[in-house]
């Protein structure tokens, strides 16, 4: 299969501390793949390195071409992406002029993202900085699908939002995927399963397992292993035996 | 005294520019106790160990540790008070070797830390504490290493080191177990077990639910700043409020 | 009564250079963190530059002096922009040694003029007009100092609508609040980087050309006087504010003309003492984001 | 060999240096102080003769220049505090010294005490005040209080002589400290005063606090959470620099039998920060070296800028060179750009190329990918 | 090898006294930093001197002048320094300088280590009778000020307004003329503006409110220009009579429109004699590209004075070379000149001085000359 990125031996260091040791996975083309573990073992790290947001070395190849030692602003116009973990709104900005910083390209989709987030084309005058956290979550997604992407980096869009707006997100998120590959870092196993693929799980800043998503969560004693909970939590099974089970 | 509560924290509030961050949280752990906090991303649990250690000051509720009301004490008075915790990302030292690291906790410990006309010396009582204490959590072989250069399993066992050099009899562990390698999971849960066991109280954040469920006495639950429940592992789980929230499900 | 007017005017006038010199260093600390210690010389080679142009065309002229503005801020802009280029990009994101190259700048780039222009000072000529008065309430106020609040107000006016309605000023905002956020959204954020100099340097240019004419000379160490103050103003209005600075710039450059007049020329020493309470009450300045 | 390496970061981070600097220091100390018996010419460098007064005058003002460069070293590149403010304590010991002289009796050694007493109190709160806050309004608050200072020195001439500067009283001063002929006296105390100061500031580096200090630097959320308020080790090196600051500005009084407002500007702050940078942050030998080469360039470049060579050249070239800031300011611009950790940096590259800087670690890392 | 015990006498110096061997004499004076112009009237002037005296020789009865120079950039570090420089390595004489701090310190120097010190154009009153080691080749702010007072005829029941900058200067000036004219009677109001103050246009009025009949302004510096257009537009002139020093040629153009009102003391210029002393420096000058200048006179004189110390003083005793000086009375290019013995004051006379309009610059025109005798300053003790 073809994959959109490959990322080899990839390491990255925050002010001089080396927060990924040595990750690779490849993106497919297609669909979404889910970059998983457990918190503060570097997921974000790793999207960060990618973009070169951070000190990193390593092989970074997307579509073909090198840019682990391109600079961020150049990647990016190159076509990837990112939806950061914390929204990273501009606060001070209205939600207008944080779309409008975000358009790259002479015909952004607007329709789109109107369609997708009606609720911030009302507030389109409002002070990033006083929308809720959903609402702010939005605004970071809409800003990634202004433009026409060839790789999505989204990292944590479900972090603290309230299961309704988990919801949404995921929506959103899902209808994304069928135009564009989508590399997902997601605590929610719930979301993991609607959306995901294929999935990565890094653990102490590397690569521990790779494969099939379904085949990661249906797996219980894999998932308690790698993740610490249980893919049993996910909907499907009844939940009262697994607790059986480990009291 | 025995069952005088060690720490208690009263309608304790937080907000941050109008968003509630911390909302009416009432809780108290008795001598001993090993309390595991649990909750979803963004729940407040780091931001409740901040509270209790003085990181952040809250705007509402009081703290009150051993009796005494801490609520507006400073950080190290009250670290000094026997109160100690560690970071969810890792807060080291990170140019200083890891011997350097746990002695520093030591130093503090034993007094004179500030000192012109001591001089830290290979020898002394605050190094031998933290020869030991790295033993004890199995990193004697990285004694020399920069402490910024360590893996991610390691900082976080230099932080446990740092924390039991610095004897505390309250202890917060802000996910002890996040980053760490699944083969040492056993080794650091002992580790914290025989802290418990000598006594100390212990306050857990953890996401990693075996460890959780295989260690604790009670589970506090958080979810959107706010105290869901405070009860057994088992009347937890069973919890429909506690699954909604924290297994995510939407009901 | 007309000395409380004559005071407050004066006073105006003064702070609208500290502010022409301010502005540029909020901006550029804003979104660089970079405290600059050479615009003192942006502003002096603007001084000098508008002095040899009125030396050349006549310096009574009204045109003179209005192509003497646009020369000083001109040469300024392209005289930050290249600092920016050439000696604060090398040093990306290595804040101490920014500074530490901005100050060398300043004493290398004074030690230039001296050489250049020698520490004479040399006396600038203007439009009849401006060395006269008008009698405002029984205070005669050089007509200069109106120009100075005129063309202080213009550049914030100018100011605070490219920051509003273009599209780099959304960049430099965006990016005071968040600079790697806007990397990310593919803009080279540095490009603003160099902009930002350029515009600083502009208002310190054009604020060289307007102190020469305030104080009535050109000299080497014209920036160096104005810098120290613009440094206070700029941290009590807060740095990275542009609104702070300009109101700290008027509030410290009356109060300055106040204690001179009626504390026995304790004006320098009020200001300090002013400075150093306003940081310890509020770190951050009157309007700073982030301490 | 990363680990050793490693260990050698580590153990510098609070025992300093190691021992083979020591021998080096007492060897380099041995030389300067037989110096004025020598008679040793370095055209260009020295006015004269190692022996002349001339020569020792400036030789004298090179370690006065390096203590003070200590001093400044214990504040920022220790407690990692950038002051702006530092030459405020320079300008208390040399215009302090001179006030107690002209105006009392007492003894130049319990002049010296009571000037020093007092530096210490005030500097003991002035920091204690401008701890604060931290960063730059650190910075700043430090530059407001130097100001003060300068505006009060120069305000007050009955009191300090205002911009004719200050002249030593000599009445009070033993006859050995006094006059051309007894140079080479004040350059032996100015080198016994910048050995005291450079122990000093090494027994704070290898303490317990200096120790403390250095965790500050790297993390002071962490500390406060050991227990220890990191306001209780600023404030100590930051008075402890202070007070040294102030000796060494006694000194200058008697050097140069006198002291200017200059010495209260806040130009001469950024000097000294200059200094530190050239000789490289964090590092005492830095100071050192730093105070030592600034002097001498400073000091020798007016004799070059007038020099000559100099004036043959073409307007280009002629006006920038003749002027000796100019020089200064470019040579720093080119040591903040291409000399990360100034001259002791250099150093250190020189005599270990083998040893690594992280970068060119990942370089390597690159190359094997 | 070793050095000799006594650094004194080594190096190029010739404490012996060798009739044959040349006298060293330093010149320490500002060749960079803020009083570099300043620093160059002197030296040329000097060198005018030094031809005039030596009759272009160089040389004084057969024993060569040699003459070295440094800079002090308007830094006590650097004079000083130099001085002792000069000093370890024999020489005797010292001059230069028109910086008073650093005069002071040098004269200081010159104290302690017993050598010859003739300062340069420093103004302040403090240099005079500071030691017996120091004598002094220009003018004192004593002067100028008596000057002005030449302008009052009586000054019984005036009012003098003093102006001037708040600093060192210009409270020597304030003391001055309190000393001067109030002696006199004058009522002698002083306006002193901060020395840091930009902002001069509340003080001009001030000036006004104070109804003055004589204002005698002391400034120095860049900001003059600033000042005088400050009391023009608060039309100072039509209060009252505006006195003030004229300064070098570069600052002709300072004193703004009005400066045709202003009646300027003045220590000299080009103008001020005819004397043959003064054709001779200003031909000297002109033939070496440069013009009489404010200062020029200093250099010269303090040419003459060194010969005067090496003729009749040997060259190599300093006490008998002060000796030579004190009491001495020689003609200079601003007429003559007496070293007073007590305390090496250096009675001379003033002028008098109008700028007239001259194309679109102004140029000086006498009016008159002050008597030395009359502008002398009380004996320093
Ligand atoms: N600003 C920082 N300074 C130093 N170390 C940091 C910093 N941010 C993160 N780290 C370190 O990097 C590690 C990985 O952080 P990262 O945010 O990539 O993990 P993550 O997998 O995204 O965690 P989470 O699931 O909570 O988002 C953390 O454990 C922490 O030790
Ligand atoms: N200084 C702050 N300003 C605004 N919001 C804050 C601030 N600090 C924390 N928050 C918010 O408070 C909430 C609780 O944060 P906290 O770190 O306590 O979550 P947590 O339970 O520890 O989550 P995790 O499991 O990821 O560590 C989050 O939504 C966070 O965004
Ligand atoms: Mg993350
Ligand atoms: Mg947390």
């Amino acid at each position: 299969m073809n994959a959109i990125l490959t990322v080899r031996g990839l390491s990255a260091r925050i002010d001089g501390q080396q927060v990924v040791e040595d990750v690779g996975f490849d993106v497919p083309a297609t669909g979404v793949t889910a970059l998983l573990g457990r918190n503060g073992v570097g997921k974000t790290s790793t999207i960060r390195g990618i973009l070169g947001l951070i000190e990193r070395q390593g092989k970074v190849i997307f579509d073909g071409v090198r840019i682990d030692s391109e600079r961020t602003h150049r990647i990016v116009r190159g076509g990837v992406g990112y939806v950061p973990e914390d929204r990273e709104v501009f606060s001070k900005l209205t939600v207008a002029e944080n779309l409008r910083l975000a358009e790259r390209q002479p015909n952004p989709n607007r329709e789109l993202v109107e369609q997708l987030f009606p609720d911030l084309v009302q507030r389109a005058g409002q002070q990033a900085g006083t929308l809720s956290g959903g609402q702010q979550q939005m605004v970071s997604l809409a800003r990634a699908l202004l433009n026409d992407n060839r790789l999505l980096l989204v990292d944590e869009p479900t972090k603290g939002l309230a299961p309704k707006i988990v919801g949404e997100v995921a929506e959103a998120l899902a209808l994304a995927a069928k135009t564009v590959p989508i590399l997902l870092v997601e605590q929610n196993l719930q979301v993991v399963r609607r959306l995901a693929d294929t999935a990565v799980v890094v653990e102490g800043g590397r690569t521990v397992w790779e494969g099939g998503a379904a085949e990661l969560l249906d797996d219980d004693e894999l998932t308690t292993r790698l993740l610490g909970v249980h893919g049993a939590d996910a909907p499907q099974q009844p939940s009262e035996s697994t607790k059986g089970e480990t009291l | 005294m025995a069952d005088q509560p060690v720490l208690t924290v009263e309608h304790l509030g937080l907000s941050i520019g109008g968003a509630r961050i911390i909302d009416d949280v009432t809780l108290s752990i008795a001598p001993g106790e090993l309390l595991g906090v649990i909750g979803p991303n963004g729940a407040g649990k780091t931001t409740l160990f901040n509270l209790v250690s003085g990181v952040l000051t809250p705007t509402e509720g009081t703290v009150v540790l051993e009796g005494r009301d801490v609520t507006a004490m400073p950080i190290h008075r009250r670290a000094r008070a026997g109160l100690g915790r560690t970071f969810q990302t890792s807060s080291l030292f990170p140019a200083l070797s890891a011997f350097e690291n746990v002695r520093l906790a030591a130093q503090v410990a034993l007094g004179h830390e500030v000192s012109l006309f001591r001089f830290p010396r290979g020898t002394d009582d605050a190094s031998r504490v933290a020869r030991d204490r790295l033993d004890e959590v199995g990193l004697a072989h990285h004694l020399d290493t920069e402490a910024g250069l360590l893996s991610h399993g390691d900082k976080r066992k230099l932080e446990i080191a740092m924390l039991l050099a610095g004897e505390p009899r309250v202890i917060l562990l802000d996910e002890p177990m996040a980053g760490v390698g699944s083969a040492d999971v056993p080794g650091l849960m002992e580790v914290i077990r025989s802290v418990h066991r000598s006594g100390r109280t212990v306050l857990m954040v953890e996401h990693h639910m075996d460890v959780v469920l295989g260690l604790v006495d009670r589970v506090a639950v958080m979810h959107h700043g706010q105290l869901l429940a405070c009860d057994t592992p088992a009347a937890v789980m069973a919890n429909p409020l506690v699954q909604s929230a924290y297994l995510g499900e939407t009901v | 009564m007309s000395t409380v007017i004559l005071l407050l005017i004066t006073g105006l006038g003064l702070g609208a250079l500290y502010f022409l010199v301010a502005s540029g260093l909020s901006l550029i600390y804003g979104l660089m963190g970079v405290l600059n210690f050479a615009h003192g010389s942006f502003l002096t080679i603007g001084a000098f530059a508008g002095y040899e142009l009125s030396r050349m065309l006549g310096g009574d002229s009204w045109v003179t002096l209005v192509a003497s503005l646009i020369l000083g801020a001109a040469v300024g802009g392209v005289v930050a922009a290249a600092t920016e280029l050439l000696l604060i990009r090398p040093l990306y994101n290595r804040h101490i040694e920014q500074v530490l190259v901005t100050v060398g700048l300043s004493l290398a780039s004074v030690a230039l003029f001296e050489g250049v222009w020698g520490t004479d000072p040399l006396y600038t000529a203007a439009p009849a007009w401006l060395d006269q008065t008008t009698v405002i309430l029984g205070a005669s106020i050089p007509n200069d100092r109106f120009m100075l609040i005129i063309a202080a107000a213009l550049v914030l006016l100018g100011l605070v609508l490219f920051l509003r309605f273009t599209r780099y000023g959304l960049i430099i905002r965006a990016g005071v609040e968040n600079r790697s956020m806007v990397t990310a959204l593919g803009i080279d954020v540095r490009k603003a980087f160099t902009l930002v100099f350029a515009i600083g340097g502009a208002a310190a240019g054009l604020g060289g050309v307007l102190a020469s004419h305030y104080f009535g000379y050109a000299s080497p160490h014209l920036g160096g006087t104005l810098l120290i103050f613009a440094f206070i103003v700029t941290v009590i209005g807060g740095l990275g504010s542009l609104a702070g600075a300009a109101i700290a710039s008027v509030v410290v450059a009356v109060l300055q003309q106040f204690a001179n007049f009626y504390l026995g020329g304790t004006g320098d020493l009020v200001v300090v003492v002013l400075l150093a309470v306003v940081l310890l009450v509020k770190p951050s300045g009157l309007l700073g984001a982030r301490a | 060999m990363t680990n050793t390496q490693e260990k050698g970061r580590g153990m510098r981070a609070i025992m300093g240096s190691r021992f083979t600097p020591w021998i080096v220091g007492v060897v380099l100390v041995a030389v300067f102080a037989v110096l004025p018996l020598l008679n040793i010419s370095i055209p260009g460098l020295f006015p004269g003769p190692t022996y002349m007064p001339g020569t020792l005058q400036l030789l004298a003002l090179c370690l006065l220049y390096a203590a003070l460069a200590l001093s400044y070293h214990l504040i920022f590149g220790v407690a990692g505090l950038l002051s702006f403010g530092h030459a405020l304590w320079f300008a208390v010991g040399a215009y302090g010294l001179g006030i107690v002289l002209r105006d009392t009796d007492l003894p130049l050694a319990v002049a010296v005490v009571l000037t020093l007493a007092g530096g210490i109190v005030a500097a003991a709160v002035l920091g204690a005040i401008s701890l604060r806050v931290t960063g730059i309004s650190f910075a700043m608050v430090t530059l407001a209080f130097a100001q003060a200072g300068s505006v009060l020195i120069r305000r007050n001439p009955q009191l300090t002589g205002g911009e004719e500067g200050l002249s030593l009283a000599t009445e009070n001063v033993p006859e050995m400290l006094v006059g051309v002929l007894n140079t080479r006296n004040l350059y032996w105390v100015a080198l016994a005063l910048l050995v005291l100061v450079f122990l000093v500031v090494a027994w704070f580096e290898r303490s317990r606090a200096g120790h403390v200090a250095a965790a500050v630097r790297e993390n002071e959320l962490r500390v406060r959470v050991l227990g220890t308020r990191p306001f209780v080790v600023k404030h100590l090196a930051l008075v402890v620099g202070s007070a040294l600051a102030v000796l060494v500005g006694m000194l200058y009084l008697l050097l140069q039998s006198g002291a200017t407002p200059r010495a209260t500007s806040a130009d001469f702050t950024l000097t000294i920060l200059v200094i530190v940078v050239l000789g490289g942050v964090g590092s005492r030998w830095g100071a050192v070296v730093g105070g030592v080469v600034y002097t001498l360039l400073d000091q020798r470049l007016t004799a070059l800028a007038s020099s000559d060579a100099i004036q043959g050249l073409p307007e280009v070239l002629r006006i920038p060179l003749s002027e000796p800031l100019f020089i200064l300011g470019t040579l720093f611009i080119l040591v903040v750009l291409f000399l990360p950790g100034g001259l002791a940096g250099l150093a250190r590259r020189a005599t270990a190329p083998r040893r690594q800087s992280r970068t060119a670690e990942r370089d390597v890392l690159e190359e094997t990918v | 090898g070793c050095a000799p015990s006594d650094p004194g006498t080594g190096g190029n110096g010739n404490g012996g006294g060798d009739a044959a061997a040349p006298v060293d004499i330093a010149l320490v004076y500002s060749q960079t930093g803020a009083l570099a112009a300043y620093g160059e009237a002197y030296i040329n002037g000097f060198e005018a001197g030094l031809d005039y005296a030596t009759d272009g020789t160089g040389a004084v009865d057969g024993r060569e002048l040699n003459i070295q120079r440094a800079d002090d950039a308007g830094d006590a570090d650097k004079a000083v320094t130099a001085v002792k420089d000069f000093i370890g390595q024999g020489f005797k004489i010292v001059a230069g300088t028109a910086s008073s701090g650093i005069a002071l310190a040098v004269a200081e120097q010159a104290a302690q280590n017993k050598i010859l010190y003739i300062s340069g154009p420093a103004a302040a009153d403090a240099i005079t009778g500071i030691n017996d080691y120091t004598f002094r080749s220009g003018r004192q702010t004593y002067q100028d000020i008596a000057t002005a007072g030449t302008f009052l005829d009586d000054p019984k029941g005036q009012t003098v307004v003093v102006y001037a900058q708040d600093n060192a200067f210009g409270q020597g000036n304030a003391a001055g003329v309190a000393a001067v004219l109030g002696a006199k009677g004058a009522n002698v109001v002083n306006i002193l503006v901060p020395e840091d103050a930009t902002e001069f246009t509340p003080f001009a009025q001030q000036i006004v409110q104070a109804s003055p009949d004589l204002v005698f302004v002391a400034w120095a510096g860049a900001s003059s220009a600033a000042m005088w257009q400050a009391m023009e537009q608060q039309s100072v002139f039509d209060a009252a009579p505006i006195v003030t020093g004229l300064g070098d040629v570069a600052t002709y153009g300072a004193y703004g429109a009005q400066s045709g009102q202003i009646k300027f003391l003045n220590h000299y210029f080009a103008g001020a004699t005819d004397n043959a002393e003064n054709k001779a420096m200003i031909s000297y000058l002109e033939a070496n590209g440069h013009e009489a200048d404010l200062f020029s006179p200093d250099g010269f004189n303090a040419a003459l004075m060194i010969v005067q110390a090496v003729r009749e003083g040997g060259g190599d005793n300093v006490d008998d070379m002060v000796a030579s000086l004190e009491g001495w009375s020689f003609n200079g290019p601003k007429g003559e000149m007496t070293i007073r013995a007590e305390d090496h004051a250096v009675i001379q006379p003033m002028f008098q001085v109008a700028l007239v309009a001259d194309g679109d610059s102004w140029k000086p025109e006498l009016i008159a000359v002050a008597d030395a005798e009359l502008v002398a300053p009380p004996i320093a003790e």
